[in-house]
């Protein structure tokens, strides 16, 4: 079995549940004769026909308005949107319709849709090809928002997500979309949404964090581990809902708290995260609860994108400075 | 400046359909698939279509209903597409599609249900089967979930339409091209009916676009469309019928643009003198559906004052069960708030549900 | 001078506005012949005219679509969505364009529109009409976000949204449109943007909120006022930025900190101010921070709503099991 | 079953223009507007676009420049547009623009800039006062800001316009149906002009819209349109040139459909090989504009191998000048995301600011 890179295992997921369900129905723009902009879907036309594998005409509120129309019929539908820059036509179906479909017709009809997008910054990307605003999305009440941050977990997320009988926001990484190659055995084994992932326990600080900036809170365990801090780094996984009870017990255990992510910070998901720290966990706390997020600023075009994204460096310096509260 | 020479490369032309006129008289012969019997299950839904939004504006009036939006004039337009319409087609309504409710079986108490506040109103216990959509508040939306529903049914060789309703006004919305645009692109089998009523709250369709016809927008989606006196509930049935078998067939979608008149206020929470001329609004009712089909009933002696008064005792036994069944309807519970929202609560929120009960259990 | 409701003052403040400058332009869904749907544009269309106040097509996206172009030529377009349940078709114009118009082209073009829109529950209106997602748009880097809750700083508030060279939200609660009257001299003063009004002075605990809940938030506050418990009251008005300066300062004195907000709980702006008090203020926290919110389900149809929306009674009892902390 | 009788109630054709044929032979007389002289103008700035884009292409080759759209092949379009435009008229570009920045003034090394990841790119600080917007990439939401500013002209009564691209894939979505249709109901003053190159990335135009035509699109709107061969300049600004002048004297929006196909890649990220057949790709090299407009100026000995040369030497220092401006451009500020955000910052984000510069400053 080949080690693959994240790209490689929502491809293998996509292909294992077409594969095994033939309600699952593919499409968005240029998914199919092209295989996807960054190639998640190549192979699937081939695979699976032009019945089930379709390029849309260019309308994104057209992509998920119609999706609600397949999945209401009983069809799994995984649309795609080309970039999450591209999403927000969307939004009114997404939160007015598809996550409203079941509680408004109480359980008489349902929407089990997947909505896909790479997001993120990072790869030197065109102006509104690198957003993070997955917050939009956690807000919305009967969604989930899941993103992978590991080969495995994208495999195992995305089967679960596609299975899932409500509607997921599924967001892709396209930063880490080819940083690590992994073992990812194409077992259809899917992995528990609304669970967070313990990457690695520590015992002085909890970094909480999701996506692409699992790789910064990395470097960043890794040197403080070097200076002697113990991180336990948690990877949230699903944005919505948030499995505060693991993430309550790290704080427990560390008593500090670390949050980083990619997104602007003003109401970002890492604002939820630590009001609710402050609210179920604040006598474990022995010092503020800090964010070391994207900032309130629209994201830069590239030659400036890296001056906003989070570094390893900041998250150290921020992690330090928790440190000194005893 | 000398005008260049231009080749012409394409053609269109709108098509007008009618065969009964204001006066009750018939402009064409009936079609074959029309007759007297028809006709009068018609007249009759579409009275106590009629009969059904005014009890609802009471209903309203005293205090039992919230904001309702009747249909007054709109009647032979839901009426057709109601009768037309298959059991196992699926219909994605708007908000004024009371008479197609009534004659594809959906519980009328419901409708007042939904719009006295409360979502089992769309639940349709009776028949939870039922595909249909519920009523769509957002403009234009239903048109893209029809699309996809369509799509499933191609998906799926079934012999099945999407059938969606929308006012000329929602015509201006993104979606509404956009699902016609897919439709045409994918050969769609759906239906696309336009309720133009002439009014989008106080916006006259002359405000509304520089169309001369709705029909006209399927041109620019490339596909068909037929433009029908929506007064006349044989126009408007024929020209379903004729879409509705085109698209099971698998020869695409069909846009009709139904003319009408809104002889009533936008909703009750409107007041349509503030900008509607009292004289022209006063004039649509010449031209409103009901009276012109009873005339012609009345002519070829299928029915009489006698009848009309037959079935008023019944409609009027019918409004008064649904009515009592909307009220008598018991309270729902709290928390079905949350045991909707998914199909499994996850944990996070299984915590909020507890403290609403706890507060109001 | 006549007191004046909430939606007088958003008419009396759009008045003097248009009759000051000729270059504000007033549109939106039947805001001219029919004076808006809650009245609030009424009487324009009859004192400046059909080319200045003007019923548009029935498009959420072309409204903000198109007053992006008319900002960038230097007129002041005042766009109405008629309820916040309609604004997401709209919300690619805003988030993308509008936000950013000034940063993308480094100053050059800019987006001087006020997005107008009532928001909130508690009317028994139908369904989609009860919308409260305020934390959305405050999520936007380059918007503000503005909420009044009483005649006078509605007036002020929608004066200063106007003259504001950036794109404002602003958003009504209906629910409390006709609450109040109040004296609002129609003097053509502004409110400050970005800061929060301090509505009453308290010793033992901070209730933050904003909107309409500033109707049971002052309810309550004489309520536990009769129990011995001194709130302070403060309304943020402005969601983005938020006058974090104002808001540490009161909870710094009174070391409690209760939130309450008709939204959404998950990723609402409750949780950034909580977040940043529990950053910034954490030492001077005698209790966890709590969160009076609208539950993370969709707002029920009307018969229901009552029991989503928080009850003076839940701010009391929340209060109280604050005021135990000593 | 027999047909019923229908009645027409509206016509619509669609024409097409055209003057210079494929193999450089007029198709009909030059229109008095158009000259040799002009027409050689045209001709240098087709040619130095193609060389700017190729230019172009290899900067992002060697990493100097990040992803990148040419406009091989739509040459014509961007230059018969640009050269139809006054400039008191406003641009609403998309991003196949280059032939229309070039002959708006707009600094190309500024174009270099804006796909070279830097926001001084739209920033035109040659020309601060210019009005036009910068390039659109969420797709379509640049004709209704077009809309906008056409509105703000007719409010002020202002003789001017506001001039919108897009691609026919660009088309399908909701906000270019919008703005024709707002356009048209309030008959702005701007023209929208669609490059329909065949293709969106991977998707034909034949899975874009079952309409035969893009031009139709307008009579879904109830605006004007016209087809013109968008290989052939003198036709694209003849046809601005018409719809500009009727704009401005207020007679309304006007659709242009230019007919051409993307000879090119769809950026330096694509690889068109994938999808397009390779015998259409090659055959469309028959017909693009350059070719064309180069015999028949030969044929007309206004145009030599001799003038191609010394014109070549010319472009080739004009792109040097252009290259080594956008590579010599001093880094700009890191905390310019923050300075212009608003126009002052508030001050929650000064102190993000502060972070900003204790990091990286
Ligand atoms: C997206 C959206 N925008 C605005 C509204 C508010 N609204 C409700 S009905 C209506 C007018 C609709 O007119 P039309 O489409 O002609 O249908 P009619 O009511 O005349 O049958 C408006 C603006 C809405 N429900 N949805
Ligand atoms: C709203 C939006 N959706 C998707 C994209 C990604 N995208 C960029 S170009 C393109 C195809 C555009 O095709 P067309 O409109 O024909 O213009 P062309 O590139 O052919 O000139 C797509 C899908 C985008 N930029 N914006
Ligand atoms: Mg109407
Ligand atoms: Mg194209």
């Amino acid at each position: 079995m080949a080690n693959i890179t994240l790209v490689e295992a929502v491809n293998q997921a996509l292909m294992y549940e077409m594969t095994h369900d033939e309600n699952v129905v593919v499409f968005g723009e240029d998914v199919a004769k092209n295989g996807g902009v960054f190639r998640t879907t190549v192979g699937l036309l081939e695979k699976f026909g032009p019945k089930r594998v379709l390029d849309t005409p260019l309308a994104e509120s057209m992509i998920a308005g119609m999706a609600i129309g397949m999945a209401a019929q009983g069809l799994k539908p995984i649309a795609e949107f080309q970039f999450m820059g591209f999403i927000y036509p969307a939004v009114d179906h997404i939160l007015n319709q598809a996550s409203r479909l079941r509680n408004r017709t109480r359980g008489r009809l349902s929407c089990p849709a997947v909505f896909r997008a790479p997001y993120g910054g990072g790869i030197h990307a065109p102006e509104h090809h690198s957003e993070s605003t997955e917050t939009l999305f956690a807000h919305i009440p009967g969604l989930r928002v899941v993103i992978p941050s590991s080969p495995a977990r994208a495999y195992g997320l995305l089967l679960a997500a596609i299975r899932n009988p409500d509607p997921v926001l599924f967001l892709e990484p396209k930063r880490i979309y080819r940083w690590v190659k992994q073992e990812v055995p194409d077992d259809g084994i899917a992995l528990p949404l609304d669970k967070c992932f313990v990457l690695r326990e520590g015992s002085d600080i909890t970094l909480i964090t999701w996506g692409a900036m699992i790789k910064e809170t990395l470097e960043a365990a890794e040197a403080l581990e070097q200076q002697g801090v113990s991180c336990e780094i948690i990877d949230v996984a699903t944005l919505k809902p948030i499995d505060f009870e693991t993430i309550l017990q790290s704080v427990e255990k560390t008593g500090r708290c670390l949050i980083i992510h990619e997104a602007a910070r003003h109401c970002g998901v890492g604002a939820e995260i630590a009001a609710t720290v402050a609210e179920h966990g604040i006598f474990f706390l022995r010092a503020p609860i800090k964010r070391v997020t994207g900032y309130d600023t629209v994201m830069p075009y590239y030659k400036m994108e890296k001056y906003y994204l989070p570094s390893s460096a900041k998250i150290i310096s921020t992690a330090q400075q928790l440190m000194e509260f005893a | 400046m000398t005008k260049p020479r231009l080749t012409t490369t394409a053609g269109f032309s709108i098509q007008h359909l009618q065969f009964l006129g204001p006066q009750g008289e018939l402009t064409q012969a009936l079609p074959e698939t029309m007759n007297h019997e028809t006709l009068i299950k018609l007249y009759e839904a579409m009275v106590l279509t009629r009969l059904f939004d005014t009890k609802a504006i009471n209903l309203q009036r005293t205090g039992q209903l919230g904001t309702y939006p009747s249909c007054h004039g709109q009647e032979a337009i839901g009426a057709g597409v109601g009768l037309a319409m298959q059991a196992t087609d699926v219909f994605f309504p708007y908000y004024r599609d009371h008479a197609t409710f009534l004659l594809r079986g959906t519980p009328m108490s419901d409708i007042l249900s939904y719009w006295g506040g409360d979502e089992r109103g769309s639940a349709n216990v009776e028949n939870p089967a039922s595909e249909d959509f519920p009523i769509c508040v957002p403009i234009a939306d239903q048109c893209l979930h029809a699309t996809g529903a369509a799509f499933a049914f191609q998906y799926r060789n079934e012999k099945r339409a999407a059938v969606t309703t929308i006012g000329e006004g929602g015509t201006s919305q993104g979606d509404f091209y956009e699902a016609i645009n897919l439709a045409g692109a994918w050969k769609l089998p759906v239906v696309f009916v336009v309720n133009n009523n002439q009014w989008a709250i106080s916006t006259p369709i002359s405000e509304q676009t520089a169309c001369k016809t709705i029909a006209q927008k399927a041109i620019g989606a490339g596909i068909d469309s037929v433009q029908v006196d929506g007064n006349d509930v044989i126009a408007v049935h024929h020209a379903m019928q004729h879409a509705l078998e085109k698209a099971r067939s698998g020869k695409g979608p069909t846009l009709i643009e139904a003319l009408t008149y809104r002889i009533c206020d936008h909703t009750t929470a409107d007041d349509a003198r503030r900008y509607i001329p009292q004289d022209e609004y006063q004039a649509a009712f010449e031209f409103e559906p009901l009276k012109r089909l009873r005339v012609y009933l009345e002519k070829n002696n299928v029915w009489s004052d006698e009848k009309e008064k037959t079935m008023m005792a019944q409609h009027a036994k019918t409004l008064d069960e649904i009515v009592t069944k909307f009220l008598q309807r018991p309270k729902a519970e709290i928390t079905d708030m949350f045991d909707y929202l998914y199909e499994k609560l996850p944990q996070q929120f299984q915590f909020q549900r507890n403290e609403l009960v706890n507060e109001h259990g």
